[in-house]
């Protein structure tokens, strides 16, 4: 049973800074329809969402964790986007030994080198996108690259992650430039990947970055020139910021797109009502890691850390989500993304309605096979 | 000289000595310190200790040598980024560890040092701003750093071979006494006779120069010293929380810890220690709350300048309360 | 003569320092008047106060018939009033021309551009030149230029000569005489007091941020005695 | 006025000289070719109306302008391309025109500040203040010999103009230098300061070379043994005061026409 | 073909034009820094939220009220400029006794609060703004296609920045703005009202920061973080200009955008910092800046 009388779930992300709109309120807002759907309660306590602006600094994640764990009975901890933050927050809940589920972040470290008995990645990684994206892509005819790389470690993974894919699939990598982080004027860079004559211009950044060379390429004529573009991370929330205009014939991977089918259409609506936007990976993500995560209680029949950790490594993961999805032994649950293509303006036939899924990515190809992961815990 | 408004300063007045009432400050003070982690959240408090540490270090610089620095950050981030590797990696001792966090610190002081005294007021801020920001792209982009992810899990280790630093008690007392160490520290320099010439290079340059002063070598070593503590706090701040990230070496954390200087008070020397209890504890309180923080940071930023740019601990030296107890704090114009 | 300056009780502060302690003095319409008083008195003061550049002041200042000391500074030009500053204040980064340009016209009947340069050869010559290149005496002459051009009625010169080559001294001299056959009204404070005794139609004598006595020019060999105790003449 | 100093029976040396000085801003010439030779223990006085670049000749000496031209020779060493603080140290010491005094310490620290430098104890950052006091002694004589002694723990700030040039000297003085430099130390005094003032100089003239700018000609006259006299940069007039002050140029230039 | 740095030479003049479209950011926006440094004394830390308020009001307007771009190129400046001139009249004013370094720390915190304010309205990842009508799409230059926006952007900076400049240098209000530098005691007893002037001045520099955010807006994301990502760029651009330097600034705003547009094709990772290097070697050699006086 709960040992103290409820089940109390953090949201921790940022709610004020760059990446308030592709986790942020939204995703508390998530949880709480989680809780919602399974019915307020678990084991007869109920359950209460609480939630932080971790303000991207992780000194102010792992404080707000820290007391969530100590003083305030928190049982587990979600959504954590970014990843200095996510890997903070990741080691001092192995440390108190609390669950935290990892919606928001990117970086395949939590379920390799610094994984955790505790830890689950649960909606997308560098290495989903490099594969949905990369690998995807050229099977549908985009076989040489030129990549736009943020110049800093996130950057090189995903590049070096989706070139992996490109190569692998018998495509070619013609260049790559690597731009700082934070950089506002693409023009030149995207000057030296038209005249490469690549197919296809990968963007290894993210945010703004992403969102600027975008535009900025749609002013260029890049993409009328015949040339694709494909973002490697970017999300439904980053492309309503850019508008159809801009962002039409952009290639980009997710774990979820609200217009799939009918069931995520009414998931979709749902959350449109309640927060004004649709859904991207990361909210529906959170929605079903909390799902989830009092599903396996549930099962546990006690909120213990140790014993919850096994059942959500047991449980098949089934929801508006993911379907069929399971968790490896190194915390990575695994399911199919999603590779989406943008619709011209006059494609599109509602407000929202943006993606053309290209190419579903099964689980397996998607995510990293867990015994090459490095996670000692795939080992013993 | 345009950094008057900047020179505030704590005096002593003449006949009543002040002596005693400062020395029942410290001591309960220092008691209080000592006696916080059974009230108070020890991770919090020691957060705190960092900032103010932090804080001070800088006011050595602003406070008393009226030089504005617009790039602290890039000795706070950059020692943790120093300790943090020498303790993961090289698996030195904490105690190593923070030194080499201060040493290399000292050394970017000294480079960014270098060219920002060339120019004064204004100039000097942009330039140290600029200079950290270029720091911050190489903290970016260098391998060691880990980019985004930052270096995690960095083990506390052992003091001395021998204290368990990862039990928070053994922590947190630790952190406490390498405060006190530091404040100690800036005391002896701000009352010393270097402190007496860096005070009198803030009140007229050109006549130091006239009296044999190589003005620049004083703040040059004024600002590496200042580099240095800010470098202690930055190494000590990667211990307690056991990573190192890119946060501490942007340029909003420079001004972070402007605030907390201007809100404790300019050219006290406790002054940035409320200063900066109180901007960690906003932080913390605004993190779980509805209000945005950087609106909250930019009207309390504004606030002070604006109508209290004595700061809390200057404001108090200058009420009725205040003088009687033996604290003047000149405000000059 | 009517008065076109009256001031009474005039005190002024520089922070917490009290300069002046009441002064009362009167100008008359188309007077020259001469302040006299050591380095320190209050004299640049006075004038400062007037114009209302020392803002921390009370008393009475009419001017014309108006009180002055309401009146925000930047209008107190337009009542008719110019100031030549101690300093003189020609601008580095204007050229000849454009300093003297710089002072709006606040009344008809001032002097015409030909008319200046007729009185100031040397302005003419140098018109094109950066403000702070001219001379010292030049930069003086602009100076007073600078406010004949506007069409004030009364003139407040702070130290016109100091430091200025005595040939200087003596032109200026000639051109003060000229302005007030104009009926310029002048306030003029000096150390040079040969030069004031050869200008001016009536002497104050300030001591102490007070008005220590008062004499028409005529009167100015009985008076001796009291410059010297007053000024160390 | 007539000059009144029986000069020294030896010959002067000379410890401070300027060869073809010159120093432009931008396209103006404020110092052109002069030629300078101050002499130990003698006055030497700069005079010229305003503007005249006394002060700029001044700042060239000290070394906080950079020649355009020429060379000066402290002690028989070349100081042309030398930092200000350290012609300060060798033994050039300067006092400015607008009073330079730390405005916020005590008249005692404004001369432990000067004392501390060649007593070594300025970059000992790790001793507690009191380590100042062992300059108390000397602190002391140098205020009492200024007559500032009542003012001693007064704070610059609040000192009368006046009082704050003599504050100014005694630091200078502090120094110990063998060659000054005074940028007009009479102006805004007072009579009884001026006296004071002139005795001071005129005693540290007898060990040390003194270079004044001074516009109180009567002041001129009765201290100093040498008088150059500067005019738009260049030197007009050289000499002692008598016949300096005969000279018709200078009398046009500055003096005037009138009287002296 | 011609080779340049073993650069097509036809890329390389592409690559000329490209830098000169961001030095007419830099330009603009350090125009701005410089007269509101050279005529208040104050480094205005709130440029870059002016900057990104022009793009925003560009952004409401058309989407809560259909106002297009050309109406907006003029609304929003002088909305922004009005915003400024307000805030100079009611607080920054009280700063001008202090040390200068106060009015820096004080537009911090507006920045602060502003930036601060529109994240929390409109979250980060920005909102789009297409290009008008009238300036879609390209020109062939031959050695590389020219969005005809970007042609503009760079044709009317241009004619901004000398506008600016000539009225500055040129007209009477230059000439009393520039006195009231030197003295503006003396300049207010000439019967000049000064303070107006100042606000005058304040809300003219936000009023150019805006205007570079209206031009912006078609070609970044218009995001709040668009100013605090390029304002310390443009400090240093100032510094390296010489602060208080109204034709400096504007010429070391093209020079660095060349600078930094090469960059980006010889050593593309350098080209956040070429600048600050930039900075430090003028520093070194001419500590007042390429055209500054010195103090
Ligand atoms: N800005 C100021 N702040 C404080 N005190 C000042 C200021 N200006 C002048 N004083 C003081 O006010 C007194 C009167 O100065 P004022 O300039 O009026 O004298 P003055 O008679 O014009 O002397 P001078 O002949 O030297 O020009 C002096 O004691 C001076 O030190
Ligand atoms: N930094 C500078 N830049 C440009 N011109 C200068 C500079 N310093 C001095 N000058 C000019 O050089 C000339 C000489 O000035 P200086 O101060 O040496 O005169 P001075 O003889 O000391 O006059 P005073 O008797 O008024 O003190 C003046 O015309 C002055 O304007
Ligand atoms: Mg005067
Ligand atoms: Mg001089």
């Amino acid at each position: 049973d709960a040992s103290d009388g409820k089940v109390k779930i953090g949201i921790l992300n940022d709610q004020s800074g760059v990446y308030a709109d592709f986790g942020g309120k939204s995703s508390y807002e998530a949880a709480l329809m989680a809780v919602e759907d399974f019915g307020g309660k678990v084991l007869g306590v109920p359950v209460e969402v609480i939630t932080a602006d971790h303000q991207n600094k992780p000194d102010i994640a792992s404080n707000i964790a820290r007391q969530w764990y100590d003083t305030e009975q928190v049982d587990s901890i979600m959504e954590l986007t970014t990843s200095s933050v996510a890997l903070a927050v990741q080691a001092l809940s192995k440390e108190k030994k609390r669950i935290d589920i990892v919606t928001g972040a990117a970086t395949t470290e939590l379920t390799g080198k610094q994984c955790s008995p505790y830890g689950f990645h649960w909606a997308y990684d560098t290495h989903s996108l490099a594969v949905g994206t990369g690998g995807a892509l050229v099977k549908q005819g985009g076989d040489s690259w030129f990549f736009l790389t943020a110049d800093y470690a996130f950057g090189y993974s995903l590049e070096e992650n989706t070139g992996n894919y490109v190569k692998e699939n018998g495509g070619t990598v013609v260049g790559a430039v690597r731009h700082p982080l934070a950089t506002t004027d693409f023009s030149s860079f995207l000057l030296q990947a038209q005249s490469s004559g690549a197919k296809v211009i990968g963007l290894a950044n993210a945010g703004l970055d992403t969102s600027n060379a975008i535009k900025q390429a749609a002013e260029f004529g890049i993409v009328q020139g015949g040339q694709r573009l494909a973002a490697l991370l970017f999300t439904i929330a980053e492309v309503h910021g850019l508008g159809l205009d801009a962002a039409q014939g952009l290639t980009l991977t997710e774990g979820f797109y609200w217009n799939r089918n009918e069931e995520t259409a009414k998931f979709g609506k749902r959350f449109m009502e309640r927060t004004g936007r649709m859904p991207n990976m990361t909210h529906a993500g959170t929605y079903s890691a909390v799902l989830q995560y009092l599903k396996a209680i549930e099962k546990a029949g006690s909120d213990d850390a140790d014993a919850v950790a096994k059942e959500l490594r047991a449980l098949p993961v089934n929801d508006i989500f993911a379907q069929n999805g399971t968790v490896a032994p190194n915390g990575r649950m695994i399911h199919d993304m999603y590779l989406l293509e943008v619709k011209k303006p006059e494609e599109s036939k509602e407000p929202w309605d943006y993606f053309k899924v290209l190419a579903t990515i099964p689980g397996k190809e998607a995510f990293i096979d867990p015994a090459k992961s490095g996670c000692d815990l795939v080992k013993s | 000289m345009p950094d008057m408004t900047l020179t505030l300063e704590m005096q002593k007045q003449k006949g009543r000595s002040p002596v005693i009432v400062q020395t029942v400050f410290l001591g309960v003070g220092l008691a209080l310190l000592l006696l916080a982690p059974l009230f108070f959240y020890p991770v919090f408090l020691m957060k705190l200790l960092c900032f103010a540490l932090f804080a001070c270090a800088f006011n050595l610089l602003l406070g008393y040598t009226g030089l504005l620095s617009f790039g602290h950050a890039a000795f706070f981030g950059g020692a943790a980024y120093f300790t943090a590797h020498a303790v993961k990696e090289w698996g030195l001792p904490p105690e190593l560890g923070i030194l080499v966090g201060v040493a290399g610190a000292a050394l970017l002081g000294a480079v960014i040092g270098f060219f920002a005294i060339r120019r004064q007021g204004i100039y000097f801020a942009m330039i140290t701003l600029a200079l950290s920001q270029m720091f911050y792209f190489f903290c970016l982009q260098a391998e060691f750093t880990h980019g985004e992810d930052g270096i995690q899990s960095v083990p506390r280790g052992h003091l001395f071979g021998f204290i368990d630093l990862s039990h928070w008690t053994n922590m947190y007392y630790f952190v406490l006494a390498v405060f006190v160490i530091g404040i100690a520290i800036i005391w002896r320099i701000i009352n010393s006779p270097f402190g007496m010439i860096l005070k009198s290079i803030r009140e007229n340059e050109t006549r130091a120069i006239s009296l044999g002063y190589s003005v620049r070598n004083y703040k040059l070593a004024a600002f590496v010293m200042s580099a240095a503590l800010t470098g202690l706090a930055g190494g000590m701040k990667a211990l307690v929380f056991q990573l190192a990230t890119l946060t501490d070496v942007g340029w909003q954390m420079s001004g972070e810890v402007i605030l907390m200087t201007l809100l404790g008070g300019i050219g006290t020397l406790i002054g940035p220690l409320f200063g900066a209890g109180l901007v960690v504890t906003l932080q913390n309180y605004l993190a779980t709350s509805e209000f945005p923080v950087t609106i909250i940071t930019g009207v309390v930023f504004m606030a002070c300048v604006l109508l209290f740019r004595r700061g809390i601990v200057g404001e108090f030296y200058n009420s009725r309360l205040g003088r009687k107890l033996g604290f003047e704090h000149r405000h000059k114009h | 003569m009517k008065p076109l300056l009256k001031v009474s009780g005039l005190n002024a502060w520089y922070g917490e320092s009290h300069i002046l302690h009441g002064v009362d003095m009167t100008v008359g319409e188309g007077e020259m008047v001469t302040l006299l008083g050591r380095n320190g008195v209050g004299k640049t003061t006075t004038l400062r106060s007037i114009m209302g550049i020392v803002r921390e002041r009370k008393g009475e200042i009419n001017f014309a018939g108006e009180d002055l000391i309401r009146v925000p500074l930047h209008r107190v030009a337009h009542r008719g009033l110019g100031f030549v500053p101690e300093e003189r204040g020609i601008f580095s980064t204007l050229s000849v021309y454009e300093n003297l340009l710089l002072p709006p016209a606040v009344a008809t009947g001032g002097m015409t551009i030909d008319e200046i340069f007729e009185l100031f050869p040397n302005l003419h010559e140098r018109r094109n030149s950066q403000g702070t290149k001219l001379s010292g005496g030049e930069q003086q002459m602009l100076a007073i230029a600078r406010i004949l051009r506007t069409g004030v009625r009364m003139m407040l010169l702070d130290e016109p000569t100091e430091g200025l080559a005595p040939v200087i001294v003596q032109r200026i001299g000639e051109v003060l005489k000229k302005l007030k056959e104009r009926g310029m009204t002048v306030l003029l404070v000096e150390q040079n007091f040969r030069f004031a005794s050869k200008v001016a139609d009536r002497f104050y004598l300030m001591d102490h941020g007070r008005m220590a006595g008062e004499f028409p020019v005529s009167e100015l060999s009985e008076r001796m005695d009291m410059l010297h105790d007053v000024l160390g003449v | 006025m007539t000059a009144a100093i029986s000069s020294q029976n030896e010959a002067p040396r000379v410890v401070l000289s300027a060869r073809g000085l010159r120093r432009d801003f931008g396209g103006f010439t404020a110092v052109k070719d002069v030629d300078l030779d101050v002499h130990h223990a003698r006055v030497h006085a700069l005079i010229g109306p305003n503007g005249a670049g006394k002060t700029t000749v001044f700042n060239l000496l000290t070394k906080f302008l950079q020649p355009t031209h020429g060379t000066i020779t402290l002690l028989g060493e070349d100081i042309t391309r030398t930092a200000p603080e350290k012609v300060a140290r060798m033994g050039l010491a300067r006092s400015f025109q607008i009073s330079a005094v730390f405005p916020h310490l005590t008249v005692l620290d404004n001369v432990r500040v000067a004392l501390q430098r060649p007593n070594r104890l300025a970059t000992q950052f790790w001793k507690p203040l009191s380590a100042l006091e062992a300059l108390n002694a000397e602190a002391d004589q140098l205020i009492r010999s200024v007559g500032l002694e009542k003012e001693r723990n007064a704070i610059a700030a609040d000192l009368s103009y006046g009082r704050k040039r003599v504050l100014e000297i005694a630091t200078t003085l502090a120094l110990d230098p063998k060659v000054l430099l005074l940028d007009e130390p009479m102006a805004g005094m007072g009579h009884e300061d001026v006296g004071m003032v002139s005795e001071i100089i005129r005693e540290v003239a007898r060990e040390r070379a003194v270079l004044m700018v001074e516009h109180n000609l009567s002041v001129v006259a009765t201290l100093c043994h040498h008088v150059t006299v500067l005019q738009r940069g260049e030197i007009l007039a050289e000499g002692d005061y008598a016949t300096v002050a005969e000279d018709p140029r200078v009398r046009i230039a500055y003096m005037g026409t009138e009287e002296a | 073909m011609t080779m340049i740095f073993g650069i097509p030479l036809q890329a390389f003049l592409g690559q000329l034009l490209i830098g000169l479209i961001n030095g007419s950011f830099y330009a603009l926006l350090s125009l701005g820094l410089a007269i509101i440094f050279g005529l208040l004394r104050v480094i205005n830390f709130a440029h870059g939220a002016q900057y990104m308020l022009g793009a925003f009001l560009a952004w409401l307007l058309l989407s809560h009220f259909g106002i297009g771009y050309w109406p907006a190129l003029v609304i929003a400046p002088l909305a922004v400029a009005l915003l400024g001139a307000a805030i100079e009249r009611t607080m920054l004013r009280r700063l001008y006794t202090l040390d200068p370094l106060y009015g820096l720390l004080f537009t911090f915190g507006l920045a602060l609060t502003v930036e601060g304010t529109f994240r929390y309205l409109y979250g980060a990842s920005g909102q789009p703004y297409a290009t008008p009508a009238l300036l879609t799409g390209g020109a062939n230059l031959g050695f590389m296609f020219l969005p005809i926006y970007r042609g503009w952007v760079i044709a009317f900076s241009l004619v901004v920045c000398l506008g600016t400049w000539l009225v500055i240098e040129k007209t009477k209000l230059g000439s009393y703005l520039r006195a009231a530098t030197e003295n503006p005691v003396l300049v207010q007893s000439f019967g000049i009202n000064v303070p107006f002037l100042l606000t005058l001045t304040y809300g003219l520099g936000a009023g150019l920061a805006a205007l570079a955010g209206v031009l912006a807006a078609p070609i970044y994301q218009v995001s709040p973080l668009m100013g605090s990502n390029i304002i310390i760029v443009v400090f240093a651009v100032v510094v390296v200009g010489g602060m208080g330097s109204i034709m400096g600034a504007i010429i070391t705003g093209y020079l660095l955008g060349v600078a930094e547009g090469l960059t980006k094709v010889f050593y593309p990772e350098a080209s956040n910092i070429v600048i600050f290097v930039i900075m430090a070697i003028v520093l070194l050699i001419r500590p007042a800046g390429l055209f500054g006086r010195d103090a």
